[in-house]
Order: C-alpha cells, then structure tokens, then sequence
C-alpha cells in the first residue's frame, strides 16, 4: 500500500500527470496571450519522454556524483511532497513529521538544483547557480513567517491539523491576515517554480538555460518532471494552507477544489505574463523588503487576531 | 516505432546557429516564432543552450571566424540531434563558396566532426518558414 | 519498348494535344514521383484548355543560361537539370524559359524543374507522366521522328500559366 | 584580479550579425567605446571580380536580407552610370516601388525589435504581424519575400502585373491604419518620452562629421537624403508631385530616430502609393549595349541609409573592382559619439537605434577599476528593460501594453 | 539644381583646390572625377570636406599597374554632386598621408583598405584589423591580384558540361 501511495496516487504517476498537464495549460494559456495557437495537450509529455531518451553529455570539468544525483533527488523530494500533500488531503491520512519537514522537503529541489548546476563546472551554470542560492535566501524568509502565521493561526504542526482547523473554523484566507498571508505566498511559489517574474536562474534569453544549461537528456527531464510536480503540489499547498484543503467528499467538493486549484494557476499564469524578468538582486530585495514586511503584518494581524 | 521516436518527434527543441548569414534566413526563423507561423503547435521550441536542443538550425556560411564556435556548439549537443541547413548558403555555400574567408562547406565540418551526423538540407534562398516546418516533418520521416 | 536502342538524350516527352483532356494526371504523376515537386508547369490555352507544357530539355537553354548561380546545368546525358541547393530562387530562369516550362516552388523558395525522370529512366522506366497519361496523349520519343504538326506551340498559341508578376 | 567571461551565444535566437563591443566604463557610465565587426566577413568585393556583370545583382543582394533591394538597386544605378543607359519608365517606377516597399517592412522590423529592447513584447509581435501583409505584398509584386531579384542593368527584370498593383495597395491602406496607431503609441506615451528623450545624443556636428547617413543623421537635423540629393529613377518626380517629404528633426536622441523612423514609414507608404497610382505604361527594360571601358558611381538610399556602390571595367564581362559601402559601416562608428557619457543600460537602445544588425555573438566587455567582466547584449537589453519599468513606477504608469489591445 | 550649375561646380573644385589638381572631368553632370598627387592628397581631401562641406560616403582602393588608386567619393550635397577625389599610390611602399587623422568617418574604412591592400596610412588613429581575424597572416592581402586563392571555383556535386 505504501509503494502504491508513492508510486501512483496520489504520488508520483498522479502528480507528474496532473503536473505536466499544468504546464501545459500555462503554455497554451500564455500562447493565446501572444495571438498564437499554442501547443496541443500532450506537449509537456512528449517533450519529458523525449528528454528520457536522450543522451546524457558530462560537462568536462563536471563532479560527477553531484551532478547526476541531483536531478535524482529533487525528483524524490518532489514527489514525497507531493504524496504528503495527497495524504493529506485526499484520503486524510497524516504521516510522520510536519510541516516543518515539509517545508525542508520544498526547499530540497531548489537545493538540488543548485548543487547539481554547481557541479557542472562551467561558467554559465556557476552563474544560474548562484542566482538561484539567492533566490532561495530570498524568498524562504517571507515564506516561513507566512508559515509561521498559519502554524499559529491554526495551532498545530500538521498538515492534518491545519486542514481540520479550517474546516471548524473556516478557511484562513477568509480573514485580513489570510490574504495577505496567501498572496505573500503565491509570489513565494512563484519565485520556487522559477517562473518570470523570478526566472532569473534560467533565463533562456540571457543565460541559454542558466542553472540548467549544462543539464540534457534525461538529467534534464529529471529536473522538469521535478518542476512539474512541484507546479502540480504548490497550488495544492496554498490551498492547503489558507483555502481549506482538497476534500472529495461529495460531487461539488471535487469541482470546488479543482476551480480553486486553476483559479491558483490562473493567477501564476497571469503574474508571469504580464511581467518582465526581475534582475537577481532586485528580486532578493524584493522578498526581503516587501514581502517580509507584509508577512511580519499579517503576523502581527494574526497576534491582534484579525 | 519506439515510444521514444514518437515523443521525438512531437517535441522539437531547436537551437539557432547563425554562422555567417545574410540575416534573411535568421528572420525567416524568426518569423517562426511570430503569430503567423506559430511553430510551438508542432512543439518546435527555440531553446537557449545547444544542450536541450534536438536540433540545430544553421545559417550561412561558415568563416574563418565562425568555423570553430560551429564545432564548439555542435559537440555540446546532445545526441541524437539533426542538422537543418537552413537555406542556400548552409546546404551549398550558395554564391560565397570559394571565397577566401570561406574555407569549407558547414556539412563537411559536421561530418568531419561526426560522420554519423544527420543532415537535413533545405535549400532555398532564404527557404519560407513553411519550407523549415516541411524540412522537420520530412526529417521526422526518415527519423 | 525500344529504349535499348535510342540513347536518352534523343527522346523527349511528346505531347498530342489532339487527345490532351486536361485531366491533371500527368502533373499529379510528376509531383508524385518527386516528392513534392510539382515539376510539370500547366499550360494554358483560354479559354479551352489547360494543357501541360513540358521541359524541352532544349539543345542550348535560356534557363542555363539566364541562371546566375549555375544551378541549371545542361548534364552530360543531355538532360537539363537544375540542382536544388544552388538554385537561390530568383526565378531568372522562368523569365527566361521560352516555354513556360519553370515554374517556382512556392514553399521552399526555389524552383522546380522537369528532370526527365531519369531516376526512372536509368531503372528503365518511362518518365512517370508518359506512363500515367491516361489518353495517350503523351509519348516518350525522339522528336525528330515525330514532328508532324502534333507539338505544343505549333498549333496553340501557349499562354505560360504561372508567370504572375 | 578575477576575470569572469559569460560565453553567452555565440548563436541566440533574438539577434543577428555578430559583432563584438568592448565598453569603458566608470561607474555606470560609458568612457569609451570600441567595436570589432567581421564575424560576418564573407568577401563580397573579391567574389564580385569573379563574376559575370549580370551575376553581380543577385551577389550583391545577398550581402543583406533587410536591405536586400538597396544593394542590387545601387549597383544597377553605378553600371547604369558607367554605360550612360537610361532605362525606360516603368522599369523606373517598380524599381523605386519595391525600394520602398522595402523600406516599409524593414522599418517595421525595425520597430518590433526596438519595442522588444524597451520591453514591450507586444509592440513586437504586433509589428511583425503587420510586416507580413508587406511582405505578402512584395511576393506577389516580386515573386520573393525577401531577396526580390527586381533590379537589372537597364531596367527591372520583371514587370509587375495589375493585381499585384491592386493588391499592394489594399496592403498599404492597412499598414497606414497600424503604422498612425504605432505613432500615436510612440508619440504620445510618457513613458517612452522619459524613457528615449535625451538619450544618446548624436550632435549635428558628429553626425557630418562622422559622415552618418539616412536615419542615424537625418533626426541630427541634418538634411542628407540620396533620394532627394541626388535623385535618381522614380524620386525625382515623385518629390516634385510632392507625393513625400524628406523627414528632418533636431533633437538626435534616441526618441527622435524612432520618430523619424516612423514617419518614413508613412511617407513611403504615401510615396508606394504615388507610384502605383502613376505608374507608366510600357516597356520595363532596355537592353545594355556594349560594355566598355569606364567607372561609375551608384548610390541609393537604403531604409539605413546610403548604400554606396562603384564599379570599375576593363571592357571585359566581368567588373575589375566593385566597391560596396553599406550604411551601418558609417552609421556604426558614431557610437563613439554618441554613447560616452550614457547608462549603460542605455547603451543597448543607442546601439538599436542605429539600426545595425546585432547578433549572438556580441558580447560586451566591461572593464571598471581594473575588474573585468563580461556584459552581454542580452544584460544590456535587461538594463534597459529594467529603466523603462522604474521610470513607468516613478511615473506611476501602469503598462504601455495596453495601449496595443 | 540644373545641369548647367552642376557643369559649373567642377570649377569650383578647381578653383578650390588650386595647384593640386592633376586632371579634372565630369563625364555626367552629377559626377566629378579629380586627379590629385600622392604628396597633396590628405591636403586635398581636407579642402574638399572642410571648405566644399564633402560628405565621405566612402572610398575605393583598386589595384592598377604599379600602384593602388584609392578614390574617396565625396557627396556635395548641396551641389548635389559627387566629387570622386582620386589618387596613385606608388608601389612597393603603399605610403599615403591618412584621412582618417581628421576627418572620423575615413577611420573605417582606411582600415579597411590597409588590410585588404596593404596600404599603410600614416597617421592613422587606430591602425588594426577590421574585418579580417586578428590572427591573419602578416603580407597577406586578399584583394590583391596576387593572393593566391581565386574566387568562384567550384566542385561540382556531379560534372556537368556547360554547352
Ligand atoms: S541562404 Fe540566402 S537568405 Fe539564407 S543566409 Fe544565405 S544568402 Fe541569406
Ligand atoms: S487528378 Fe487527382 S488530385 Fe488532381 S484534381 Fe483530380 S482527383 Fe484531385
Ligand atoms: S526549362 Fe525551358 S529553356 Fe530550360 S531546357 Fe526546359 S524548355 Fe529549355
Ligand atoms: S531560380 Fe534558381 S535555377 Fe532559376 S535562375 Fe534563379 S538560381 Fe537559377
Ligand atoms: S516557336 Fe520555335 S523559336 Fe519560338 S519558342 Fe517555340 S520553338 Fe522556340
Ligand atoms: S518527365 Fe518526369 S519530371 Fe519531367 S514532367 Fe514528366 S514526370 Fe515530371
Ligand atoms: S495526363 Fe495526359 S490527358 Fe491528362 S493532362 Fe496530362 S497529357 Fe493531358
Ligand atoms: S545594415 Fe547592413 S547588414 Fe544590416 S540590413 Fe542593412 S545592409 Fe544588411
């Protein structure tokens, strides 16, 4: 039973699929922006099974060990966030640790991402490396006061525990502090799926891939499939967090929860198409000035209990 | 036909090599991108790094001055990848071949480079973008 | 047939016009047989007929000649050909052509042109449109013995149908 | 010192001729310029001997696709100018037709990637868009989209029929509507005012001095337009009918070439317009008579600027020397001018505005205090971007975008 | 302008440039062709750009006999005229007083002329290579009839016969 939890629903197989299909739906939606057509639906799953069967180049000067695992091990922890995150909410099941725990698993891609471009040894991916280390330090620190927020709001640990509270008490974001909270949050996913405006460890046009550029084959996939369960979890996290979890309980609970969930990525679509990329240290100053101070006041909200 | 083959060929990343060009095809390719054309339909995706390509669109001619940077980004992609020689100057040398600042033919410096190389030659001066969308899809043919 | 004897370069493709219907058959064989290359250029005598106007493979060519880039070469065999990645699509050759018998190829920016088949012909075939026409108005012969008031130009004033501009 | 070099490129997707800049700065501001070109060598005047005097249009043609009639039209005129031939009327008028036409769908071009440097994507797209109806219009006056083969000694080489005419005209009618609206979007934004107002000025004096023509001198008030200097063809008469006006501002910023620029556009348009409708009946070319011995001058003013060719003959069927001057080679140096002085995140629309035909492979060299790093044309893209959304939050403007829904 | 003021402006020119003119003609109204001597030829080219108001719109370097001709073609712009100023620049030297030194436009392409014929211009500001590769062989001079390398040769994909 456990493997099958990992494996198909709701880790794995589940999450890539739903994931890929987000991308997809983000790729046609920005290509209508453009007056274009735009990919057909398969588009995200052809383009990662092509990856898988390409060949793997070594960059000369790269460690091998890190470079190769990387991919690896952010797919792992992508997909173990997204099967706690499946736990529990589709079938109420809580699971050792909390979120903490979850919190260090979300980070462990970007982790990965940077060792594993650190590793590659060429001047390019040194650069995506590092603006993605400085991505990180940006946002996590909005993030886990926001975090923080909602661990005190509802007053416990675990997944499970949050989503019980709001189903006493009403969703979090129905209040000031939530909102703000929530919004301090999507702009925080948005810099951990890289996406304009914080792509700026890939940037295709400056850096040809940046943190990515010496990644191919199925290396490569690795790390899109990574993205696209985090781009398939992250939604489900904010909506975990502030919007009172996925319930399938009855018909109108699923469509409910899937209107929330494209209403997310209808938003993240929306910021990254209607901005220009935020150069590097612009986007740390923005996390540690606006966002932070906006987190601390929807702490502060929460502590006057607003 | 393997699954793999089949996702290959719904998933193009091209890489745009402009080698010593008249700029005419390198619009062309562009054009590619804009609304008329639209190739992301096909999935056909300019991507920034010869790395993620699985094809290398070539332009020109190859100088002295470019020669080694061809060779450069044709070792640094993954394989298997295809080779479109875009337009009348890449597949033939087109007006400049015997110039003294053009010393070699850009297929003869790829199969020197890996004779194994698949080449995809679309002549035509500069080819339409309909003529690069019909190159992949004969390419993809033979694939 | 007697291909054994005649060397290729004595025979060209002959066309009745007498029993020409206009079908289209022919241009559908040649774009067969040449991937997409629609080599055959349409004719058209107005308002009756629409009529293929085939490559003369003429003894001296105006296209050869009118070419800048040498991408139309008169072979050894005698055939006129044109070579694809030479030809920089500035269509001097169709302006040139006293036949209309050039015509561009609208996608790929070149132009195409008839090759007397000779793919088949080394294989002994005919050329793919003599075996297709289905009213025998096509032949595959040395026109020194045929002329006899059947050839295209000699009875139709022919009006090139593709020269547009 | 730790020297860090970006291998950006060589080959992107955005740009097109290679070039390599090497930038002294001081701070954020640009000392000192330098530019090595020649990634794009390929020998043009050493072919050019080798070749037939027929030969030579289709050669010259390829030395550019943007301007790929201004080549061919310059050196018809220098051969027309050795051997004395006039050619007959028509032949006249297509030839300056598909000039402008030309001219229309390369300041398009123009305009999308200028809007894709200040970073409004959308104006880009939507240029493109519009440059397809020219370029549809160009393939049926022509039969080509870019490379038209329309100029030969004596005249055109092809006639052009009645429906193309037609058809290039309703093209026209269109691009009018879109090119006023680009104006009124450019003209009037405050965003783009503060953005491009001041910005790389190139003074009257360094532009004659620096000998930069068409766009790049015009908007420095300096009045050099071939066209008008020394008519040649369908411009004579077309600037007595008063059909256009040659454009002239004063300022020599950034602004001012865009504006410039735009207004060419309408006046070409109104110019295509004049010709079409006047256009004469009759023959459309001579032939040439002998060759003999000579030398001649051609020059045509480019959507760039002046395209200068000579020609020398020895009475044989091949030219002896033939001497091509493009316009970027004179309009490139005024950087030198024009960039100290200047944020370097402005330096990439200086250079833009220029007009010269950027590529991958350049790449920007910054040396500050010893330091030496690497900016890309990329980076200086960003830079710019980047100013043009402070100004836009300075000013408290939302987006310019929505001007182009 | 009409053709009988632009006949007239080759008398200007004359008149301007004084003793240096070796020969003047102006086959067609719009054109001047000027003859100057090595020795007077950056003097010339000063008094047709600073007192005729001569734009450079470039120059040619052709190989003849035993020189190099270089032709700097000035527009007049407001004669509306094209003023070619000409001179012979005697081999094995190739030494000729720089244009460039005053006048930035002629930087270019002097450099330009130096290393596609080997013509050294004294005191030219920036004397490097501009379009060949910095790693081009010294004394190697592409336009020069004696470079080794002819253009157009071809080889064939098969062996036609050209008529
Ligand atoms: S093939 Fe033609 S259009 Fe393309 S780069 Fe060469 S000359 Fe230019
Ligand atoms: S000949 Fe064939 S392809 Fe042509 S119109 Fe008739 S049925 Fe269609
Ligand atoms: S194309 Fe025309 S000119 Fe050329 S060989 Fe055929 S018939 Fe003769
Ligand atoms: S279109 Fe091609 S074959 Fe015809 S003249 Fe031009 S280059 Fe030669
Ligand atoms: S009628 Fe005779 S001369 Fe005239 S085009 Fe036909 S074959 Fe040639
Ligand atoms: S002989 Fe062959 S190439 Fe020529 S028209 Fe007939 S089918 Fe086409
Ligand atoms: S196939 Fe025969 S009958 Fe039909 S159009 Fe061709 S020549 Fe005429
Ligand atoms: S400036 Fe030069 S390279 Fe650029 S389009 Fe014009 S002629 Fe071509």
């Amino acid at each position: 039973m456990q493997a099958f939890y990992y494996l198909i629903f709701p880790g794995f197989l589940f999450a890539a699929v739903v994931g890929l299909l987000t991308t997809w739906l983000d790729r046609k939606v920005t290509a209508r922006v453009h007056y274009r057509v735009g990919p057909p639906w398969f588009q995200s799953f052809a383009d990662v099974m092509k990856l898988m069967g390409k060949e793997v180049i070594l960059p000369e000067n790269a460690r091998k060990t890190g470079f190769l695992l990387a991919p690896i091990i952010a797919l792992a922890a992508s997909t173990l966030v997204a099967t706690m995150l499946g736990l529990a909410n589709y079938l109420n099941q809580g699971f050792v640790g909390d979120i903490i725990v979850f919190w260090y698993f979300l980070a462990v891609p970007s982790i990965m991402i940077i060792i594993g471009s650190a590793s590659a040894g060429t001047p390019l991916s040194a650069v995506g490396s590092s603006r993605e280390m400085k991505l990180l330090l940006g946002y996590e620190v909005p993030f886990i006061i926001v975090l923080a927020m909602v661990i005190f709001r509802a007053d416990s640990l675990s997944l499970g525990g949050i989503i019980e509270h709001q189903i006493e008490s009403g969703p979090i974001l129905y209040s000031l502090s939530g909102v703000i909270g929530f919004i301090v949050a999507l702009l925080c996913v948005q810099a951990k799926l890289g996406l304009v405006p914080f792509d700026a460890p890939e940037a295709e046009t400056e850096l040809g891939g940046g943190a990515f550029y010496d990644y191919s084959g199925a290396a490569l996939g690795g790390f899109k499939l990574s993205k696209a369960i985090l781009f398939y979890s992250l939604p489900i996290f904010l909506i975990t967090l502030f919007w009172g979890g996925v319930q399938i309980g009855g018909g109108l609970g699923i469509l409910w929860a899937l209107l929330k969930y494209i209403l997310i990525v209808a938003l993240i679509t929306v910021i990254r198409n209607t901005n220009p990329r935020l150069r590097i240290d612009q986007a740390v100053k923005f996390f540690w000035g606006w966002m932070t101070i906006l987190a601390v006041i929807a702490f502060i909200l929460r502590v006057k209990g607003l | 036909m393997g699954l793999k083959t089949a996702a290959l060929k719904k998933s193009i990343w091209v890489f745009h090599v402009a080698c010593s060009p008249c700029n005419n095809c390198d619009i062309e390719i562009l054009d590619l991108l804009t609304p008329r054309f639209d190739v992301e339909r096909f999935g056909i995706v300019l991507v920034g790094s010869p790395r993620h390509a699985d094809a290398l669109l070539i332009t020109g001619v190859a100088n002295t001055h470019v020669t080694p940077r061809l060779i450069e980004t044709y070792r640094a992609t993954a394989k298997p990848c295809v080779c479109f020689l875009f337009g009348a100057c890449a597949s033939h040398g087109n007006f400049f071949r015997g110039s003294y600042n053009v010393p070699r033919r850009i297929d003869e410096i790829i199969r020197e480079e890996d004779p194994n190389a698949i080449i995809v030659y679309i002549p035509g001066c500069p080819p339409k973008p309909e003529a690069m969308i019909a190159g992949v899809v004969k390419a993809l043919s033979v694939l | 047939m007697e291909q054994a004897q005649v060397k290729t370069e004595e025979r060209r493709v002959i066309i009745n016009l007498d029993r020409c219907i206009g079908c289209s058959s022919c241009r559908v064989a040649c774009s067969r047989t040449h991937q997409t290359d629609m080599n055959l250029t349409q004719a058209f005598a107005e308002p009756v007929a629409a009529f293929p106007a085939h490559c003369r493979h003429c003894e001296n060519p105006a296209c050869a000649a009118a070419c800048p880039k040498d991408a139309i070469l008169k072979c050894e065999d005698g055939i006129v050909r044109r070579f694809a990645f030479r030809c920089i699509g500035c269509k001097s050759c169709s302006i040139a052509c006293p036949f209309g018998a050039i015509q561009p190829e609208h996608m790929r920016n070149i132009i195409m042109k008839c090759d007397l088949c000779y793919k088949r012909l080394d294989e002994g075939q005919l050329p793919a449109c003599v075996t297709t026409c289905v009213s025998g108005a096509l032949s595959f012969e040395d026109p020194e013995k045929v002329i006899d008031g059947n050839l295209a130009g000699a009875r139709i004033k022919a009006k090139p149908g593709m020269r547009r501009w | 010192m730790k020297k860090t070099i970006l291998p950006i490129g060589p080959f992107h997707p955005l740009l097109e001729e290679p070039e390599f800049f090497t930038f002294h700065l001081d701070g954020e501001t640009v000392i000192d310029v330098d530019v090595r070109i020649g990634y794009n060598h390929r020998g043009h005047e050493k072919l050019a001997t080798g070749l037939t005097w027929d030969q030579v249009p289709f050669l010259v043609e390829r030395i550019c696709g943007i301007c790929s009639t201004s080549h061919p039209y310059a050196y018809v005129l220098a051969v027309e100018d050795m051997l004395g031939i006039e050619p007959p009327p028509r032949g006249k008028y297509i030839r300056s037709l598909i000039g402008e036409m030309e001219r229309i769908h390369s300041h398009l071009l123009w305009l999308g990637l200028a809007g894709h440097f200040i970073g409004y994507n959308t104006v880009w797209m939507w240029a493109w868009r519009y440059r397809e109806e020219i370029l549809d219009a160009c393939e049926l006056l022509s039969g080509n989209r870019n490379h038209y083969a329309m100029c030969r000694v004596g005249g055109a080489r092809r006639d052009v029929s009645q429906k193309a005419l037609d058809f290039t005209m309703k093209a026209l009618d269109t691009n009018e509507k879109s090119t006023k609206m680009f104006l009124g979007a450019v003209a009037d934004d405050p965003v783009i005012h503060k953005r491009l107002k001041g910005v790389g000025i190139l003074t009257k004096e360094d532009a004659i001095a620096y000998c930069a023509t068409g766009p790049t001198s015009r908007p420095s008030g300096v009045r050099w337009d071939i066209r008008e200097t020394d008519p040649y063809d369908a411009y004579g008469e077309s600037l007595e009918a008063g059909a256009w006006k040659v454009i002239v501002t004063e300022n020599g910023d950034v602004f001012d070439k865009a504006v410039v620029r735009v207004l060419e556009t309408l006046e070409s348009i109104y110019l295509c317009r004049w010709l079409i409708e006047n256009m004469p009946d009759g023959d459309f070319q001579v032939v040439p008579g002998e060759m003999h011995e000579g030398e001649g001058c051609g020059h045509h003013e480019a959507p760039r600027g002046e395209v200068f060719h000579y020609v020398r003959s020895d009475g044989s069927n091949k030219p002896i020397r033939h001497k091509v001057r493009a316009p970027t080679f004179s309009n490139l140096p005024t950087y030198k001018a024009s960039c100290p002085g200047e944020q370097i995140a402005d330096v990439a629309l200086i250079t833009a505005a220029i007009d010269p035909c950027y590529c991958c492979t350049e790449r920007v060299g910054v040396i500050a205090g010893g330091k030496h790093s690497s900016l890309t044309q990329d980076d200086l893209v960003k830079l710019s971007v980047e100013k043009t959304m402070e100004i836009e939050k300075r000013m408290g403007v939302k987006s310019v975008l929505n001007k182009f829904k | 302008m009409t053709d009988e003021q632009k006949y007239a402006v080759s008398e200007i020119v004359k008149s301007a440039l004084g003793g240096m003119v070796v020969s003047i003609d102006q086959p067609r109204p719009n054109r001047i062709y000027v003859l100057v001597d090595q020795k007077d030829f950056p003097a010339a080219a000063k008094v047709v750009y600073e007192q005729l108001g001569g734009r450079l719109a470039t120059s040619t370097a052709l190989e003849v006999r035993d020189a190099v001709e270089l032709i700097y073609h000035f527009m007049l712009e407001t004669e509306m005229v094209l003023c070619n100023l000409k001179t012979l620049v005697m081999k094995p030297e190739l030494k000729v007083g720089s244009v460039g030194a005053f006048l930035p436009g002629a930087d270019w392409i002097e450099r330009e002329m130096a290393e596609m014929y080997g013509v050294t211009f004294e005191g030219h500001p920036d004397p490097r290579h501009l379009l060949l590769p910095d790693g081009w062989p010294e004394g190697n001079y592409p336009m020069r009839k004696d470079f080794p390398q002819q253009p157009g040769t071809e080889s064939g994909e098969t062996k036609p016969v050209v008529y």
